[in-house]
């Protein structure tokens, strides 16, 4: 908590409307930075996923995609909305009125309200004093699933109703190994406080809570493909698999009440993604922990200019990363097959469960044999000195360095090695692309 | 005017009765498994309320008995409703319909 | 700062508090009666939902944030979602109905508010403890401390019971199948 | 270096983790790689009790000191270690060592590395052992699971630090007992003999569970040193004032020892609850020698050597008395039995008869000392028979044996090593290892004669010594009866005969057995350990209370004061010890050889001596006697059987002298008195008949009307109720 009203807390708010403010003014500035922040940054982020997810489709079916609005077809997205809010807004005359209308609302403000928890830079938070921010935004994703139980169920249709309790039950399970894995890293961390846990990780790539133990590691690769169930991603969109229940829970859906329920998944992808990126991946902080240096330097100094322009790469760093893990489960939608529900439960109950609960059991022995280097970097030791590490208050740290040293080459070799193979494939499979997508041009077509 | 004790035990014992009159009226047995988890959530806000209010401290530390009890109540209404569900999936399956008023055999 | 400046804001968030506790409270307590009055059972456990989440805003308010997340994973996310599930699976038709009888009706309102009003005059006449807990920021660590401490054997026979209920329910919804098979 | 304490606890886990492996893969597994794992993981623990073992005894971590003669200085003379934690917070108790804390902990000291020596090892040989042996049964996996469970158990029960623990791993071990006895349930017998071992057991636990409910009012849950320091005075026999000015009666303390000690009755098979053992026998073999014979039933003589300090005089006779009763009616059962299993489990329950009478006469090292010599003959003599019953398809009796020694001689031989060991073999001061452990415990029976004597005590405390003296020639013919119709003669089922044969893995824990069993009295120092233990102990304990020597207190004498400081004695003084040992050495010295001879000469061809003697009547009556195990089911079966018939025919002679003498009675009354009045008064009388009825029945309508079954009605009367009374009570607020 120190460090919290150390590190100008509501930095912003302090900028803009003083020290002090009445208390009018805060409740204003609150509601238009949720309404003109919040609302414009979720806009923003599901259109542009959206945009890129049909981009990452086109070039993994060895198509183009979306071309033809705006520059490589960027403002497809904006076009879609505007036919959408145009459309009829259907409800099937058996439905229940009511849930059918309230339904895409629940489903779209959880994911909504759990973007004010995360921590896009370490001033642009909205609320830094939540100190269960990680088990709140948890807490308010479980609540979406209603909305979409809810959504096939009064769609009254079988396909919907079919939908609908393939989330309930998905989402009910997954959400414990979702929570364990969660509780692994913020074991590791020691809170539950997003800020927190971004100061945690300010010291470089080895002080990121992933490479803190190898149970973390492990955790991270049981955290996303629990986040994939439960944000009803492929492989695991088993509630709106076209090619069984129509379009699942939203198959009576139309217009602006579509809409919402893409939004709200996007919202969550970004959400889920954000938590991982603030719980493992080192939230808003760069790789060398420059920004966590230059942070308490200038806010030391009180060099306002340099903590704004900090913020502002501390966002853009964060959001890259969560859109990086977008990207991964864009990838794997179209790369891998929808399972059976019993398989998925099965993969749940049975596989992840056990793998989830074991993984906890080691975290704990870890952390109770390996002694830590406690504090925050820059604040309580140097990362980059061994000495500090060596002479950790809580022990030898010496093995907890070598590990997160290790754990951290392992990791930046693997994702070399994918990034690599990626650009490897996009290079080598530029050519069989043209030939698959250059036939002849309809005009130059034979005439029938 | 200051929100204190008695706002938050008129809002729980307003829940409660909602939730008796919820038992006496439901006929569907989930219905009346809502109603109690009603109580059970008007019970949760009396013992967090008064913890904060008229419990909060012995010799200057914070006290957390009502909270670590509501948790419990939590964790045994889940309990209680896992348990309950199976029950009325097995009586669903004997007697094809979800009405209490019809499960009477014993009736004397 | 001034005192009378620290007092000024304490009274403006006292208000806001104040206008956040009935917003809550008026969540709560409308759909509460929502559940009682609905005669959809899927549309009680929405106005259900609402209570839970009303009460979950309750928590926030009296300084409970951890409950507050727990309520609603557990409750919300967990137990709602079960009841929502037994719904699904029991109802014949999807919108089914069971009327109560008039008398019956008339019986619960007059019963029920005989009780509330007991219940308020008890309560609005009572002098009850004054303690109040003063922490600005809530003690995640204290609360789990207090958990694996003080109430490490209620801890422990929970989980026991857990296990107990896990087995149970799988036990009894699966002798099920056995029969039909 | 590790510390003694890390390496025990880590041997009690691993077999805890090869459980619970098998316990969720070990199907999976399958036959020989389940097995492997749980005989890899108990011989972790068996490498790891060594290690400490060393460890243990060499404090400056010098295992080969080249100047010495001896390659380890036995006795480390070093503090035992003693790790109590808190566990469960509960109410303040008088004496706990954390205050309002229930602990557990760990208590190591020398004899829990000798106990722990002894159980790793004998179990890692019956895990190999089993391999060969349990090979074509189908729950093969299974069965190792039960195996790990049950050696964590034990080895939990050795470590425990309180006797709370102790009671925990001691309700684990039955529950393993239970599930291996009944291992071939579909068997009818296995399933009742695991029941009777359970229940059996229950009984005596029941004893246990009222001692420690004396000892936790009194002290709370004290740790062991702990528990003798305060009560080590018991052995003085008079009240004991504790710390907190609470009395401790001494009439209560020696009811808290008999109860304890009854838990030991019932676990280690002694009079009157001895029936369960012998049926135990229907389990694998491997677990009779594992369970049955080398270390759980040697629980309870553990557990009377850790609450030894604090039994009073009084507990004392009454555990010599049972060992006394034990030893000699199972020997003589044992002479009669023809089943090789039964004959074994009567004689494994005259040794341990043995070891408590050693126990109850104050012979805290020879009944320890006991214990694990026998251990490692009775686990060989078992682990011989599975063999033979292997190589016989799993025929036990043995008037269906002769002559295998042809055919399994490695059986034969160790078989017939363990046998010598079992009845003291010696010459010229040198023996098997049964011999030295006997020897000790019968020198001290003879100290005790003496002391008795000198201290003009009854007559009869001579029993004491006597008894065991003849038994000890018992003991020799009929181990001698058993090998000799095993494998000497000619065989008597030809076809049996011919197809025995023995499996080379099995070879390897007999040899191994068969060694120990020669060496282990004189040459492994357990004695000497067990002396060690003692003194660290007590010097343990004098640290806080000086005047300490609960483990020397020497009755029937009239001790009045120990002298601070001296050096703990185990028994008597040394002059009286020498004449018990002359003594006994007139009277046993040339046992073995009495014993043995006469065995082979009654034996040796099969019954051909042995038959026609059991001929005559009076033998033959004795023989059915003993061959019946003296009417010890029957009798329990018949009395209480008769309690409950005594009873049903009681309740059943009430109601029909009683009941139904008032009903028949009221039913003439009725008779004559409508045939006195005639049948004007039929009326009368039947209106008055139909009225009753008429009014019960409507009394029963009325009052079935509300049982609806219908929940929602329940709930709204309890509503209205509640409410009705609310609006009372509303109604007086208002008004006031």
């Amino acid at each position: 908590m120190q460090i919290l009203s150390d590190t100008s807390n509501f930095f912003f708010e302090k900028l803009i409307l003083g020290d002090n403010p009445p208390l009018w003014q805060t409740i204003v500035f609150d509601l238009v930075v949720i309404a003109a922040g919040f609302a414009a940054l979720v806009s923003v982020i599901a259109m542009f996923c959206i945009w890129w997810e049909r981009k990452v489709a086109g070039h993994m079916q060895s198509r183009i995609g979306p071309n033809r609005v705006g520059p490589i077809g960027i403002l497809q997205s904006l076009a879609d909305g505007l036919k959408l809010l145009l459309k009829e807004d259907l409800m099937p005359r058996d439905a229940d009125w009511f849930l059918f209308r309230l339904a895409p609302y629940l489903a779209f403000a959880p994911a909504f309200a759990a973007f004010l928890a995360l921590p896009f830079a370490p001033n642009l938070v909205f609320e830094p004093r939540l100190n269960v921010g990680v088990f709140w935004v948890l807490a308010i994703l479980s609540v979406e699933v209603m909305g979409v139980i809810l959504a096939g169920w009064a769609s009254n249709n079988k396909w919907s109703v079919y939908g609908g309790m393939r989330e309930a039950c998905q989402m009910v399970s997954y959400e414990i190994p979702l929570g364990i894995s969660i509780i692994v890293g913020v074991m590791a961390a020691g809170t539950l406080n997003m800020v927190e846990l971004g100061h945690l990780q300010s010291g470089g790539l080895h002080t990121w809570l992933i490479y803190k133990n190898p149970f973390v590691f492990l955790a991270f690769i049981v955290y996303f493909i629990a986040s994939l169930a439960s944000n009803k991603r492929a492989p695991f969109d088993l509630p709106e698999s076209e090619s069984e229940l129509v379009a699942g829970f939203h198959t009576e859906y139309s217009g602006l009440r579509f809409s919402f329920f893409f939004f709200a998944e996007y919202g969550a992808m970004f959400v889920v993604g954000g938590i991982q990126a603030a719980l493992f991946l080192g939230a808003w902080n760069d790789p060398f922990g420059l920004i966590g240096f230059y942070f308490h330097k200038f806010s030391h100094d009180g060099n306002t200019i340099g903590l704004i322009i900090l913020n502002l790469i501390g966002l853009s760093i964060f959001i890259g990363k969560a859109m990086t893990i977008i990207f991964v489960q864009m990838w794997l939608r179209w790369t891998l097959p929808r399972p059976r529900i019993d398989q998925v439960l099965y993969a749940c109950v049975k596989v992840l469960l056990p793998a989830a609960c074991a993984i906890l059991l080691g975290a704990a022995i870890w952390q109770l044999l390996v002694p830590d280097r406690p504090g925050y970097p820059w604040v309580d030791y140097n990362p980059f000195s061994a000495h500090d590490w060596i002479y950790s208050p809580a022990g030898n740290g010496t093995l907890g360095l070598i590990t997160q040293i290790v754990l951290m080459l392992i990791g930046v070799g693997v994702s070399t090695a994918v990034v690599m193979w990626v650009l490897y494939a996009a290079a080598s499979g530029r050519n069989l692309k043209q030939r698959l997508t250059d036939p002849a041009p309809i005009e130059r077509a034979p005439a029938v | 005017m200051e929100i204190g004790l008695t706002h938050f035990l008129i809002l729980a014992a307003f829940l409660f009765v909602c939730g008796i009159a919820s038992i006496m009226l439901k006929r569907n047995a989930i219905g009346i498994l809502m109603g109690v988890e009603l109580i059970l959530n008007a019970a949760n806000v009396n013992l967090v309320a008064f913890n904060r209010f008229s419990y909060g401290t012995i010799n200057g530390q914070p006290v957390l008995a009502g909270q670590v009890f509501a948790i419990f109540v939590i964790v045994l209404a889940a309990a209680e409703a896992a348990v309950a569900l199976a029950i009325f999936l097995n009586f669903y399956n004997n007697f094809a319909t979800i009405d209490v008023e019809r499960a009477q055999n014993l009736k004397g | 700062m001034t005192t009378a400046n620290i007092l000024a804001i304490a009274d403006q968030q006292q208000a806001v508090a104040a206008v956040l506790f009935y917003i809550f409270a008026g969540i709560s307590a409308i759909s509460a009666l929502g559940v009682v009055i609905s005669r959809n059972i899927v549309r009680t456990a929405v106005f259900l939902l609402f209570t839970l989440v009303g009460v979950a805003g309750l928590y926030f308010l009296l300084n409970a944030e951890f409950l507050a997340a727990v309520q609603l994973v557990v409750y919300a996310g967990g137990t709602l979602i079960l009841i929502i599930f037994g719904v699904m699976l029991t109802s014949k038709s999807p919108f089914s109905r069971f009327e109560p009888k008039a008398v019956e009706v008339v019986i619960a309102i007059s019963v029920a508010s005989v009780i509330f009003f007991a219940l308020v005059l008890a309560i609005t006449r009572t002098k009850f403890a004054v303690n109040p807990t003063d922490f600005t920021a809530y003690p995640i660590d204290k609360l789990g401390q207090t958990l694996l401490g003080d109430f490490l054997v209620p801890f422990e026979i929970v989980s026991v019971l857990l296990l107990v209920v896990m087995i149970g329910a799988a036990y009894l919804a699966k002798g099920r199948r056995r029969e039909a098979d | 270096m590790p510390t003694p304490a890390l390496l025990l606890l880590i041997a009690t886990l691993l077999p805890l983790a090869s459980f619970t492996i098998l316990l969720f893969i070990g199907k999976r597994m399958g036959t020989p790689l389940a097995g492997v794992l749980a005989t890899l993981a108990i011989g972790g623990s068996f490498v790891c009790s060594m290690i400490a073992l060393m460890v243990w005894l060499n404090p400056s971590g010098q295992y080969f000191d080249p100047s010495r003669q001896t390659m380890i200085e036995w006795g480390a003379n070093k503090n035992p270690i003693n790790l109590p934690y808190q566990w469960v917070p509960i109410g303040p108790g008088i004496q706990q060592d954390h205050p309002n804390f229930m602990d557990v902990g760990i208590y190591v000291d020398s004899l829990t590395i000798v106990m722990f020596s002894m159980i790793t090892l004998v179990a890692t040989l019956v895990h190999i052992f089993s391999i060969g042996y349990m090979r074509e049964d189908p729950r093969f996996p299974r069965f190792f699971t039960y195996l790990g469970l049950f050696c964590f158990s034990m080895l939990g029960l050795v470590i425990g630090g309180t006797l709370l623990q102790l009671f925990i791993f001691w309700e684990l071990v039955g529950l393993c007992s239970y599930l291996l006895i009944g291992f071939w349930y579909e068997k009818k017998s296995a399933s009742n003999a695991a029941i009777k071992a359970f229940i059996t057991n229950r009984v005596g636990d029941f004893g246990f569970l009222i001692g420690f409910g004396i000892l936790f009012y009194h002290l709370g849950n004290v740790t062991l040193p702990k528990m003798w320091m305060l009560l080590g005075d018991a052995g003085f026999g008079h009240d004991i004032t504790l710390a907190s000015g609470v009395i401790f009666p001494a009439g209560l303390l020696t009811v808290m020892g008999v109860g304890l000690f009854f838990g030991a009755v019932g676990k280690s098979a002694q009079f009157p609850l001895h029936v369960w053992l012998p049926d135990a026998m229907e389990g694998p073999t491997p677990v009779s020698a594992l369970i049955h014979a080398a270390t759980m039933v040697a629980a309870g003589v553990y557990l009377v050597g850790r609450i030894f300090p604090i039994l009073t005089p009084g507990a004392k006779l009454f555990v010599a008395i049972t060992g006394v009763t034990t030893l000699t009616m199972a020997a003589l059962i044992a002479l009669a039995q023809t089943d090789i299993k039964k004959v074994l489990a009567y004689s494994t329950l005259s040794q341990l008869g043995y070891m408590i009478l050693a126990m109850g006469l104050g012979s805290w090292i020879g009944g320890l000392f006991h214990l694990i010599t026998h251990a490692f003959f009775k686990a060989l003599l078992f682990l011989g028979s599975g063999s033979v019953i292997h190589a016989a398809h799993h025929e036990q009796e043995l008037p269906q044996y002769g002559g295998l020694i042809r055919k399994i001689p490695v059986t034969g031989i160790t078989f017939g090593v363990a046998v010598l060991a079992i009845a003291g073999f010696s010459i010229a001061g040198w023996g098997f290892s049964g011999f030295y452990s006997k020897d000790m415990i019968l020198a001290h029976a003879g100290a005790f004669g003496y002391l008795a004597e000198s201290s003009g005590k009854s007559s009869a405390y001579w029993l004491f010594f006597y008894l065991p003296t003849i038994i000890a020639y018992v003991t020799a013919f009929y181990m001698t009866r058993c090998w000799m119709l095993t494998f000497a003669g000619k065989p008597r089922n030809q076809h049996l005969y011919d197809h025995a044969r023995e499996a080379p893995i099995m070879w390897a824990p007999l040899v191994a057995l068969a060694v120990l069993s020669v060496i282990g009295g004189k040459y492994l120092g357990v004695s000497e350990l067990l002396q060690s233990g003692i003194r660290e102990s007590t010097q343990y304990c004098r640290a806080v209370v000086p005047k300490f020597d609960g483990f020397g207190t020497a009755w029937p004498a009239e001790a009045t004061t120990t002298t601070e400081g001296a050096e703990p004695t185990a028994a008597a003084s040394s002059d009286i010890m020498e004449k018990g040992h002359e003594l006994m050495h007139h009277c046993v010295g040339w046992a073995w050889l009495v014993g043995i001879g006469l065995g082979v000469i009654i034996y040796w061809n099969g019954y051909s001596i042995a038959g026609p003697l059991t001929k005559f009547p009076p033998v033959n009556y004795v023989r059915i006697w003993l061959y019946r195990r003296m009417y010890f089911d029957e009798l329990y079966f018949s009395v209480f059987v008769a309690i409950v018939m005594a009873l049903s025919w009681l309740s059943a002679t009430f109601d029909k002298y009683i009941i139904d003498g008032i009903v028949n009675g009221v039913g003439g009354l009725v008779k004559r008195t409508a045939f006195l009045a005639g049948w004007n008064d039929r009326y009368v009388v039947d209106g008055a008949v139909n009225g009753v009825a008429t009014l019960s029945q409507e009394l029963g309508a009325a009052v079935r009307a509300p049982q609806t079954g219908r929940i929602r009605m329940y709930v709204t009367v309890l509503m209205v109720a509640i409410g009705l009374g609310l609006a009372g009570a509303i109604i007086v607020t208002l008004s006031r």
